[in-house]
């Protein structure tokens, strides 16, 4: 049965140097407050893992506390680069970030292996592309009715699963809805999770397109109001566009990011962005 | 009338969707021209996100691939495993959107790294995200890029997509169903793949471009079509709904 | 885009002679009026597709539509055999009856593999079973990054998927909620696909636990009420329980079913059960 | 006070799910045991249905394992693609609740077919359903059947399910995760596997039975543990709770 935790103590007691973490959440409920408080509790040497590394991979990226990314697309949506990611990968800034790279394909079938207990998942994909040169976690593989070749992936087994939700009941049962990306298979597949969310009720009341992630498969659950923004939880709140694009600046050189960094994240007075 | 090059691409994009199903999207101009075509000439139009959002109608522009506009007008909301694994890849949608930051003579299409070293690039751009497989499995790829010769290049640094590969029978060797890109709008004109070889030539230059102007644009010797196809300029209702839409669109 | 059909007029257009024809409902939802129209019209040599043969595939089989089965449990939930199945099987009775056995889940992934483009689907299952033994269609398969083996088994791609469900509107989206099987798997798996409906309404409002195929994934729907009697249609009717024991007796024997399928299935002024 | 047979089987079934957080459960006999202990000493025992409904909590017995109840009072309500693969295969679920018409020495289990020849067979059984993979994938699994020489033979006709194959090592051969069968509940009494053979040996009795009658009643050299232990004979809140459920549950 999950338990209920504060945040800090969630991500302390879950995430340890070194660990394969993942925070997902396709545009819609990023766990952008958990992702702040394993940078102010200042871990190292992570393996990064996300499907759209955004603006809180950059910043994670940029204070530090990634050894390696494995992602399919790391850009800030609607805006442009991430300005940390590249001066890491480009410049070794803070410190040099390994690559793993895939597709959103890929990496959706590589949650889905994991969660379901298999090694690897098959997919069309990567036929023909540089991916396949750079990529060593791809294999061809061959139908063994047909001889067609595809592409095998090997399953992906974070260390700690990461994620928001709209709600949570108090015995930790999790409920999501809108666009729920890849995030259930993303907790089924990690050996621990966290699950940050708007607010604990009574009762979690049906909904249309909603999600359940029963208790028993969840680790931790904390409750963060507006733990998503600046991205959006639906019937909570709305995506900040402003604040995707004032990151652009923001996160242009180290010193701004660096000030941005102090009194938004490590500063416990500071205003929390 | 003026219109802006940006206009002109953006409605000869959604002309080219009159008569498709269904399209795979992308954020930016390529959902610009989606949504412009759903009001222009095809209301049924199928659009999908990769967030998972399968028919969705938004009254207004989405600002990312994700917006709860999305989901809330969508026909349904599916995980994002299931829209690659069951809406994608067995070739069920007509039209797959792509941008580039390069291009190739072939349509194969570069967004993950400038320069040789893959492991040290000169820019390192955000990646694959959706388009190896969007590329591979829709029916149809139209490319949407700006012309000039740091995008249009006889080789791109690294293939994150693949058009034609090195040319023809290449797709078929890869495995790959879809017909790959038999379109590409720039803001200069629309060049489309040689039957034969598979190169993409210049069928057809935006009113008032000159074909020298787009040759000069490309980065590889650029077959133009003779005769060479001119794209009308955008009707009052063409820039009317297009500046509606990019103005916030018509709210319900 | 689907058309809106009569019963009759959706299976002649759209099953034919020789067909792999797949009927699916996991207990709930079993399109049971449009097996009898399938009788009705007389269709012979169809291979048929379903995890759980149970009543309509009893009738279907007893009245000779059947040529081979391909299915992974054949019974009457909570009853007992079914004896039109046990004796084709055992007595060649009306036909001798091919049969192509899995599991569960390796039916599910079969299905799967279909929706998904994919020649195959691999699974942690069969292995030490007989059922490796006699069915043709596993094989197994190799993880190219651990060694370990695993099995295999080939997509399903009925030439025609029927369906019931609870709802769909007049461009032809479906809406079906509560326990919704395998039926999405089946319907993307299938060349062509017959959704039979409880009603056909203006408005699909969103419901808790609803999924809806698109009207553009499904080439015909029927307005078939109580379409799925003695099965259950959530929100609509329970499930006939004692149908199921009755149909014991009723099957038991040749001429009892006989009787029974002409008065009920086959003449069109009997009362349809 | 008396009971029958069955329900001293059922309420013996249901005391061993004491301490046991999920069960996978078919229906019949090892339905009506999991809703048992539920009500008796495990009100959290987590109930998935292979129909999708993770979490049920019927307030009366299902009849189907597709019931509306399942649905209507599950936490999750899941495909069957997804139970089977997200819940039963990476061995998330500590007890499968299994039946058989044959089960042999080593707790392999026959529901195919009865005879020699599969394609002709003297009594074409149901067939697999979910079996082998809750027998593979679980992390222990619990067999419910009733002692005869007819259900416990030598070797089955047909393996459906895997209980220790043939013997010590066969599970780890085969790559099958779960423990396998540790606990078979007859009408007569408990078997276990020998730690070292894997043979099913018997180690209990129920009440007033005695173990001549379990070996007569099982048709190889049943092996008998030293000391027998004795099923106590159902409770009072037992056999009262066992019989509410059966007539029809506490309708809420």
């Amino acid at each position: 049965m999950a338990e209920l935790v504060g945040l800090a103590e969630g991500i302390s007691g879950l995430v340890r140097d070194g660990d394969t973490v993942a925070l997902e959440g396709f545009t819609h409920l990023i766990p952008v407050r958990a992702g702040h408080e394993i940078i102010r509790q200042g871990r190292r040497e992570l393996t990064l893992v996300r499907m759209t590394p955004d603006i809180v991979y950059d910043q994670m990226i940029g204070a530090g506390c990634a050894r390696k990314l494995v992602f399919a697309w790391g850009g800030n949506p609607g805006v442009g680069s991430l300005h940390r990611l590249r001066d890491a990968v480009e410049r070794d800034w803070p410190a040099p970030l390994e690559l793993e790279e895939h597709s959103h394909a890929g990496m959706a079938n590589r949650y889905v292996a994991g969660a379901s207990g298999l090694p690897f998942a098959v997919l069309r994909g990567y036929r023909g592309t540089d991916l396949a040169r750079h990529t060593r976690t791809l294999a061809p593989i061959t139908c063994p009715f047909t001889g067609e070749v595809l592409t095998a992936v090997p399953a992906l087994r974070p260390d700690v699963t990461i994620i928001h939700a709209q709600r949570a009941d108090r015995r930790g049962n999790v409920q999501l809805w809108g666009i729920t990306g890849v995030q259930k298979e993303a907790v089924l597949a990690g050996h621990r999770s966290l699950v940050t969310v708007e607010e604990v009720v009574d009762d979690l009341d049906p909904r249309p397109g909603a999600i359940v992630l029963p208790s028993w498969v969840v680790t931790a659950v904390a409750e963060v109001p507006r733990g998503a923004h600046p991205s959006y939880a639906q019937g909570y709140y709305d995506r900040d566009n402003r604040f995707y694009q004032e990151w652009d600046g923001i996160s242009r050189d180290r010193e701004t990011f660096t000030e941005w960094l102090a009194e938004h994240v490590l500063d416990p007075a500071g205003s929390p962005r | 009338m003026s219109w802006t090059a940006e206009e002109m691409m953006t409605v000869a994009a959604a002309r080219a969707l009159a008569g498709r199903g269904s399209c795979f999207v992308g954020i930016g101009l390529p959902s610009t021209a989606a949504n412009l075509a759903r009001r222009l000439h095809s209301p049924d139009l199928v659009l999908v996100y990769e967030s998972g959002t399968v028919g969705a109608k938004p009254r207004a522009l989405p600002l990312s691939i994700g917006d709860g506009e999305l989901a809330e007008t969508a026909d349904a909301v599916v995980s994002v495993p299931e829209v690659f694994n069951y809406w994608l890849q067995p070739g069920r949608i007509d039209v797959g959107f792509l941008a580039a930051a390069q291009l190739d003579r072939f349509g194969n299409i570069n967004t993950t790294v400038i320069g040789d070293d893959y492991r040290r690039p000169k820019v390192r751009l955000p990646g694959a995200g959706g388009a190896p497989e969007i590329a591979a499995s829709c029916r149809e790829v139209f490319i949407l890029v700006r012309h000039s010769r740091r995008a249009f290049v006889d080789k791109v640094d690294f293939v994150t997509s693949v058009g034609y590969g090195d040319g023809p029978g290449a797709r078929e060797r890869l495995g790959l169903r879809g017909r790959g890109p038999v379109l590409v709008v720039t803001d200069l004109g629309v060049l489309r793949p040689d039957p034969v070889t598979c190169e993409l030539t210049l069928t057809q230059v935006h009113h008032g471009v000159d074909p020298g102007q787009v040759r000069a644009a490309t980065g590889w010797e650029l077959a133009v079509a003779d005769p060479l196809g001119l794209t009308p300029p955008p009707t009052g209702e063409e820039l009317g709904l297009l500046r509606e839409l990019v103005a916030g669109g018509e709210k319900v």
